[in-house]
């Protein structure tokens, strides 16, 4: 990228900086103590990063034991063994005779018990743990302000603090999944989660972490609206900025309006889980739907805080590595504005069962909008591969396996808009099977597809890319394999959140068993290949990729202040055919001839 | 404390050496960017109680008589009267924040005293004369309505409070126990109205804390025309404190 | 009255015995490859045969527009693939027309789905007026339908280990309206077979409304499975029903039959407890969700809390109509559904006559029982 | 969205965002004489959405005149909307500041409006097609109460059941129990008080003539034969229902539950 050298005093930019990883000579204590104070964007981005890993892990297994308890429903007294071992069985009480005796509060006669925890944990960690904060707070908080160009975020300790908000949630639900799990769901729809468990502190520390992670997110999500608006490089318009930018900007709003329903929710459900205040409780005349409206009013909303960062991605991955400029980034760039826009409207149709025909009708009509900024998102990115150079590498095969699970996650939509047949498919494994291929084909991809991008920037050393390969066609594989057989146990009649079922399910779980093995071995894969890579990969440049925009100007990894000079920006962030990629040679990245 | 020895020799108070934060462009920016976070901030704050105003407008509309006889107990006099502290209280910080921008430090602390005054009347009101009673039937002796009441003969905390008998009880959910309710949906008009003003009253406290630490700082000299940030700040989010008070206000006193 | 055909052997030979049969006759293989492979069968009723046309509709429109995408990104992939020193060629940044052309295109495709959607939803929830209205009660974790007729019962056929599932009788060619309500927690009643489902509320009715289909000639009857789709517990996944359509003659006699019936009071105790109670408590002085029922009548039980009391035929109605007044101790973490309005008092009384005939010794641990066996699951943290 | 993106047209590259054209005097100071004078208008406001309310239920109340209740609504709000407008403009200052940050406030308004309308497009009709599916079955059913004091086992409150009464019930249960056991005839003490109570020689504030502005809005029943007659409470709200169940809000059924009539 073209800098315009600038008098090194005019920001303060310019002295001689070592990469922001160096500990400077700390020591271990020093080191540790460094990055836990530290308020520079990048380290609280690896913070970030390590933190939603150490959850994807956590939901990973709980998924994986879902998927086990599928493959061949346990007996009633395998369940309780099993939820003796787990969540210890409830707490020692003491008999009128005086011995210590196990509290009956799990074990249950039925296997539905152990199974119910393990659900709500993967459901509750994966949702707000890993995926809310997974590309905005890790990736985002990375390269936000390396890609505007400027030093740091807007508010750097506000950001550092909003981590720790993270940190103390998640350890919130923890300690709830230590103490014995919850069995709500992670919807806590009420009267159920008024009602479950006597030891009621359990639901309260389990949605109290929802609730303190939501302040985490709003945080996040105000940091980043402010940093967009006021920190952009000089010479950078509203439309000279990555589309990542944009869906993160479109998610920051998201977040900022949403999170705080979720916050009165939760703490309203916490006052009525505590004190029976009523008013979600119907036998105080309160109303459960009224919590349904409240909770989706936020968590539809909180579907495109997940998904839009992971379109984000798609759109860098895609331009560079088919060295193309987006097809129509002002359609883009508008339709993630729309896709937030419309989400507020819609968070009816998870409702469908539950509302009047009225709003029925009206909140089906408003969910088709949502099909439409979304297809022309498709539509375009297809349409930059036309004439591209496009590389197959690990990241670009996550691009392509995106718009494969991500096509089918949204075309599998258009059946639970409509009512007729969403009063069939609500709440069956046809939903389940939807949204994790929105979710995981959609923004998990992404986000193991960006992590590889922008791994060598992050960290300066490149990872094996064959190894990565293999393990981006083992995740599609299993990922295939596992979901798409509950597309069709959905549409035959599975309901979701079974422990056991017909005998007629028994071979489509089974397959999708299996095919959850396959995920995790890919998983495993990635995994072992980044730890390599940060052990014993060979240095990265500092544009491998050959991308435009600037965080490929700066170093790998970058240094502390980011930049040696303040950026000032010359060229649109797609303007492959014009301009050669700084760090790189015209040899390696030819110009188109009309041009050069 | 208030001024620093620059190089040259001349006293200088804090806020005219105010240096903006390294990854600012400039003060300006940086004021801006600081105004521009804490709307964003304001907005949260005004959606997290549209969660009350909808429960509140939702259940009114289903059990409106419950929501007519609630409002009927809650005594317009009391409302009135915090409505104009709060008012009071929102000039005040208007005003602060002009000093600050005129260099008058001595009225910069008066307003915040004032303001912060008004932020504990307002809470010494909310709990003494209107949660005490209505929850545990106990009249704070000071109290203008106990003459309409008889007293039991009971009191506590060295006959501060005197008992009512069959007035208290009127609890949110559960903690329901007033024995002459007419309506059924009684005890959830109590949730929302417990729920919207306690959230509410949280907020006092928030902003009060706020305007303390303001307050504090401005004795060091902090601020002044070149950094008054902290202090605009603050104020808005006292003012929305303000703002949400109107619309509680009428939404809970005033409309029957 | 109630009569079930599993209790009751006392019945002369029946000529309603082929429909208290264990045999699930479930509807399977009608339709092309794809109807089976997706529904296991097309549509038998008209709810159905909508909802599937629509479906299939979503699914070919879905199918063109993936096998577009797809096949041009993988032709594209190749074809323009990176050759070292090959510059990508140059082409247009964005075509207005184009983009505008899919966008509006798919967009009306979306309002035809709309509508359809719309159409079939209201077959769903808008009832004919000759529809026969059956009350739906949810609780954890059973279905009851009250029959017009005032009565509630069903055949039952056991499953797994514990649970006897409910068969409900429907005429064929009909239409059935149900109105739902729960007593407890959230439950929804779906039939995928109808493509029908619906939440059921404890503090207000929900409605919906199927056609039931007409039965083949050599069919005596047809089953659908009913399951809870709302997530409502340790045995949401063990809250079944089966639907059984029989011919309109067999129906008013099954139901004629149900209300001519006589039980004694301890056979119509013990059916109660194999249709509501079964899921919680045993008879054999296992572990249970609440407290075993055998020998326990007489004995003192201590409570939660502190205290005791003596089990009673007081205590025994007032626990069922209002399990949370006394609560054993050692149960801390279940809260019994309340049976107020479930159960008629004669019913109540048929339980306690049940109850009694357990005995009255302790079989096993006597009344601490329940708490004991729940130390057999190891770990030493406590939960609370 | 972009104030910034505006100033394009006078591009400079050293100053991308214009702000070197900027002085600090660029933010507004106030003149104390216009906060004043919002102040009293506030204070202005304040006391005409009282009295307005006021005079309106003893209006109602006084001359028994209908009042539509969207009157009083209306009113109070419409009033509170001039006052918060005042705040935000002058207090606030948005009127002086840059038009972001009033658009930012407006969308978040905006986003409030989506949320109450949908929602309450959803609860307000529910009778779309079917008026039994708004109706309560069983208000205030198996409640439970909470005590305060007691429960050596466990931290925090303990519940106790309301045995089917709702919670009003309850209360007034406990209160007719407490004086049982003083030896004074409970229901009768209970009967007297509440009598006293509705005379207006209240503990509380509720009028014993509650304006027609607060029925105004009339509730859907439950139909009939929803009610499966083994449900004792059904039973007893169906036939308060048939004794004309639209009976004043003041009268309780005899009985369990004062249900859905209203």
């Amino acid at each position: 990228m073209t800098v315009m050298d600038r008098p090194h005093d005019v920001m303060g930019h310019g002295h001689e900086e070592g990469s922001f990883l160096d500990n400077r000579g700390l020591g271990f204590w020093g080191t540790i103590w460094d990055w836990a104070s530290t308020v520079d964007h990048k380290k609280i981005g690896v913070m970030y990063l390590v933190a939603v890993l150490t959850m994807f892990f956590i939901g990973g297994v709980a998924g994986l034991a879902v998927r086990l308890e599928l493959f061949e429903p346990m007996t009633v007294n395998a369940a309780n063994e099993v939820e003796g071992v787990l969540f210890n069985a409830g707490k020692l009480v003491q008999t009128e005779t005086g011995e210590m005796v196990r509290d009956r509060t799990l074990t249950a006669a039925g296997a539905g018990n152990t199974y119910n925890r393990i659900f709500t944990i993967h459901g509750a960690v994966m949702v707000f743990m890993f995926i809310i904060p997974s590309v905005p707070a890790a990736l985002g908080n990375f390269l936000l302000p390396i890609m505007l160009g400027a030093k740091d975020v807007a508010f750097p300790k506000l950001n550092l603090l909003s981590w720790y908000i993270y940190v103390v949630g998640s350890l919130f639900g923890v300690v709830a999944l230590i103490m014995g799990g919850t069995d709500t769901g992670w919807t806590f729809y009420t009267p159920y989660s008024i009602q479950t468990d006597a030891d009621y502190y359990r639901v309260v520390l389990m949605v109290g972490a929802a609730f303190i992670l939501g302040f985490s997110s709003i945080l996040t999500g105000l940091n980043f609206i402010v940093t967009v608006h006021k920190l952009r490089a000089p010479g950078m318009g509203w439309f000279d900025m990555p589309l990542f930018i944009w869906a993160i900007y479109a998610t920051s709003i998201i977040q900022v309006l949403a999170t705080p329903v979720i916050g009165i929710t939760l703490l309203l459900l916490i006052f009525e889980r505590l004190f029976r205040v009523g008013i979600f409780d119907p036998s105080m005349g309160g109303d459960p739907v009224l919590y349904q409206h409240f909770f989706w009013f936020y968590s539809h909303p909180v579907v495109y805080v997940m998904i839009l960062p992971g379109m984000g991605i798609i759109s860098e991955l895609l331009a560079v590595h088919s060295r193309k400029h987006i097809f129509g980034y002002r359609a883009i760039a508008f339709s993630s504005l729309g896709i937030a826009g419309v989400s507020f409207i819609v968070w009816g149709h998870h409702m469908f069962t539950a509302m009047g025909e009225l709003a029925s009708a009206v909140f089906s009509a408003l969910t088709f909008l949502v099909a439409i900024p979304t297809a022309i998102k498709v539509f375009n990115w297809i349409a930059t591969l036309y004439k591209g150079s496009i590389a197959l590498n690990t990241p670009m095969l996550y691009a392509l396996s995106f718009l494969f699970l991500f096509s089918i996650g949204g075309l599998t939509g258009l059946p639970l808009g409509a009512l007729a047949t969403d009063l069939h498919l609500h709440d069956s494994y046809f939903v389940v099977a939807h949204f994790h291929y929105v979710m995981m084909g959609g923004t998990v991809i992404a986000f193991i597809g960006g992590l590889h991008h922008w791994w060598p920037k992050m960290f300066g050393r490149m990872y094996n890319e064959k190894i990565g390969m293999l393990g981006c066609a083992l995740v599609f594989i299993g990922f295939n394999v596992t979901f798409f057989t509950q597309f069709i146990l959905g549409t035959q009649g599975m309901p979701r959140r079974y422990a056991s079922y017909v005998e007629h399910f028994q071979l489509l779980h089974q397959i999708s068993t299996v095919g959850s093995w396959i995920l995790a071995v890919g998983f495993l894969v990635h995994l072992a290949n980044f730890l390599h890579s940060l052990v014993a990969g060979p240095k990265a440049p500092p544009n491998p990729w050959g991308g435009l925009t600037l965080e490929w100007e700066t170093e790998s990894p970058p240094i502390a202040h980011n930049f040696h000079h303040e950026p000032l920006v010359k060229h649109g962030p797609y303007d492959f055919e014009s301009v050669v990629p700084p760090h790189c040679s015209e040899e390696d990245y030819p110009l188109p001839k009309s041009v050069s | 404390m208030t001024t620093i020895q620059t190089k040259s020799g001349r006293k200088q108070a804090r806020w005219e050496n105010y240096q903006h934060e390294a990854h600012w462009r400039s003060a300006a920016d940086e004021f801006d960017a600081a105004k521009l976070g804490m709307w964003l901030f304001l907005t949260t704050e005004v959606l997290l109680f549209a969660g009350i105003f909808c429960a509140y407008a939702m259940f009114r509309m289903l059990y409106p008589e419950a929501f007519a006889i609630g409002s009927g107990y809650l005594d317009v006099k009391f409302g009135l009267l915090n409505t104009v502290v709060l008012l009071i209280s929102s000039f005040t910080v208007a005003m602060a924040v002009r000093c600050a921008q005129k260099n008058q430090q001595f009225w910069l602390r008066t307003n915040l005293y004032i303001t912060l005054v008004c932020a504990g009347l307002f809470l010494l009101i909310k709990f003494l004369f209107e949660y005490t009673p209505k929850w545990s039937g106990y009249f704070f002796f000071l109290d203008p309505t106990l003459g309409h009441y008889e007293k039991s003969g009971q009191t506590a905390l060295w006959g501060m409070f005197h008992f009512v008998e069959g007035y208290g009880g009127k609890r949110p959910g559960a903690f329901f126990d007033y024995p002459f309710a007419q309506h059924y949906a009684e005890p959830l008009w109590w949730a929302v109205y417990y729920g919207g003003t306690a959230i509410h009253a949280l907020h006092v406290v928030i902003g009060a804390g706020l305007l303390t630490w303001v307050l504090v700082r401005s004795y060091k000299g902090i601020y002044g025309p070149k950094n008054y940030t902290m202090v605009e700040t603050s104020g808005l989010y006292w003012h929305l404190v303000d703002l949400v008070w109107i619309f509680l206000f009428p939404l809970l006193y005033l409309i029957h | 009255m109630i009569q079930d055909a599993a209790n009751t052997v006392s019945q002369a030979p029946d000529a309603l015995a082929p429909f208290k049969s264990e045999q699930l006759n479930l509807i399977a293989g009608e339709g092309g490859a794809l109807e089976q492979l997706l529904f296991r069968s097309a549509g038998q009723n008209v709810q159905a045969v909508m909802t599937d046309g629509l479906f299939l509709l979503i699914f070919w429109f879905s199918v063109f527009f993936f096998v577009l995408l797809m096949g041009l990104m993988v032709y594209w992939v190749i074809r323009y693939r990176r050759r070292p020193g090959v510059p990508a060629p140059v082409s247009a940044s964005h075509n207005g027309p184009l983009e505008i052309f899919w966008t509006v295109v798919p967009s009306s495709a979306l309002l035809v789905i709309f509508i359809a959607g719309f159409r079939g939803y209201m077959s769903k929830v808008v009832a004919p007026t000759d529809a026969i209205q059956l009350n739906v009660t949810g609780i954890k974790w059973d279905w009851n339908i009250t029959y017009p007729n005032g009565e509630r019962s069903a055949y039952s056929l056991p499953m797994g280990t514990k649970k006897a599932v409910k068969i409900f009788v429907l005429p064929e060619d009909t239409s059935i309206q149900l109105l739902m309500q729960s007593k407890d927690v959230i439950h929804a009643f779906w039939v995928p077979d109808y493509r029908t489902k619906m939440d059921l509320y404890p503090n207000r009715y929900t409605t919906y409304t199927f056609h039931t289909e007409k039965l083949r000639d050599d069919e005596t009857y047809r089953d659908h499975w009913i399951f809870c789709a709302e997530y409502c517990g340790d045995q949401h996944s063990e809250m079944y029903g089966i639907f059984r359509v029989v011919r309109k003659a067999d129906y008013d006699k099954i139901l004629t039959d149900w209300s001519a019936g006589s039980l004694s009071c301890e056979e119509l105790g013990q059916l109660v407890y194999k249709n509501n109670c079964i899921s919680c408590h045993t008879v054999d002085g296992g572990s249970g969700i609440g407290p075993t029922w055998l020998g326990a009548f007489g004995t003192t039980r201590a409570l939660e809390g502190g205290g005791s009391v003596l089990i009673d035929e007081n205590y025994i109605r007032e626990s069922i109509l209002y399990p949370q007044a006394k609560r054993a101790a050692g149960f801390s973490g279940q809260n019994m559904t309340p049976f107020l309005g479930v159960l008629s008092d004669e019913e109540i009384a048929g339980v306690i006559c049940y109850y009694k005939s357990l005995g009255s010794q302790p079989a096993g641990g006597g009344e601490a029982a329940p708490a004991e066996s729940g130390a057999a699951a190891g770990g030493s943290s406590t939960g609370g | 969205m972009s104030h910034s993106h505006a100033q394009t047209a006078a591009y400079d590259e050293m100053d991308p965002h214009g702000f070197q054209g900027k002085s600090h005097g660029d933010h507004v100071i106030v003149d104390w004489r216009i906060l004043l004078g919002v102040l009293l208008a506030l204070l202005f406001f304040t006391a005409l959405t009282t009295t307005f309310a006021t005079l309106e239920q003893w209006v109602a109340g006084e001359f028994a005149i209908h009042i539509p209740h969207w009157v009083n609504v209306v009113g109070a709000l419409s009033i509170a909307v001039i006052k918060a407008s005042l705040v935000c403009m002058f207090f606030m200052q948005l009127r002086y500041d840059k038009p972001l940050n009033t658009m930012i406030f407006l969308f978040c308004l905006l986003a409030f409006g989506i949320f109450l309308g949908l929602t309450s497009l959803d609860l307000g009709k529910r009778d779309a097609i079917y008026g039994f599916k708004k109706g309560t079955i069983k208000p205030g059913g198996d409640a439970q109460s909470v005590t305060l004091t007691g429960g050596k086992a466990d931290i925090g409150p303990r519940y106790e059941t309301t045995m089917g009464k709702s919670m009003v019930e309850f209360a007034r249960q406990r209160y007719i129990d407490r004086y049982n056991a003083m030896g004074v005839d409970g229901e009768a003490k209970w009967a007297a008080e509440m009598a006293h109570h509705l005379a207006g020689h209240k503990h509380g504030q509720a009028g014993a003539e509650l304006p027609d502005a607060n029925r105004s809005f009339s509730r859907v029943g439950v139909t009939p034969h929803l009610y499966d007659e083994h449900d004792p409470v059904a039973v007893r709200a169906l036939e308060h229902l048939r004794s004309g169940g639209h009976g004043p809000a003041g009268e309780l059924p005899a009985g369990e539950s004062s249900s859905s009539g209203h």
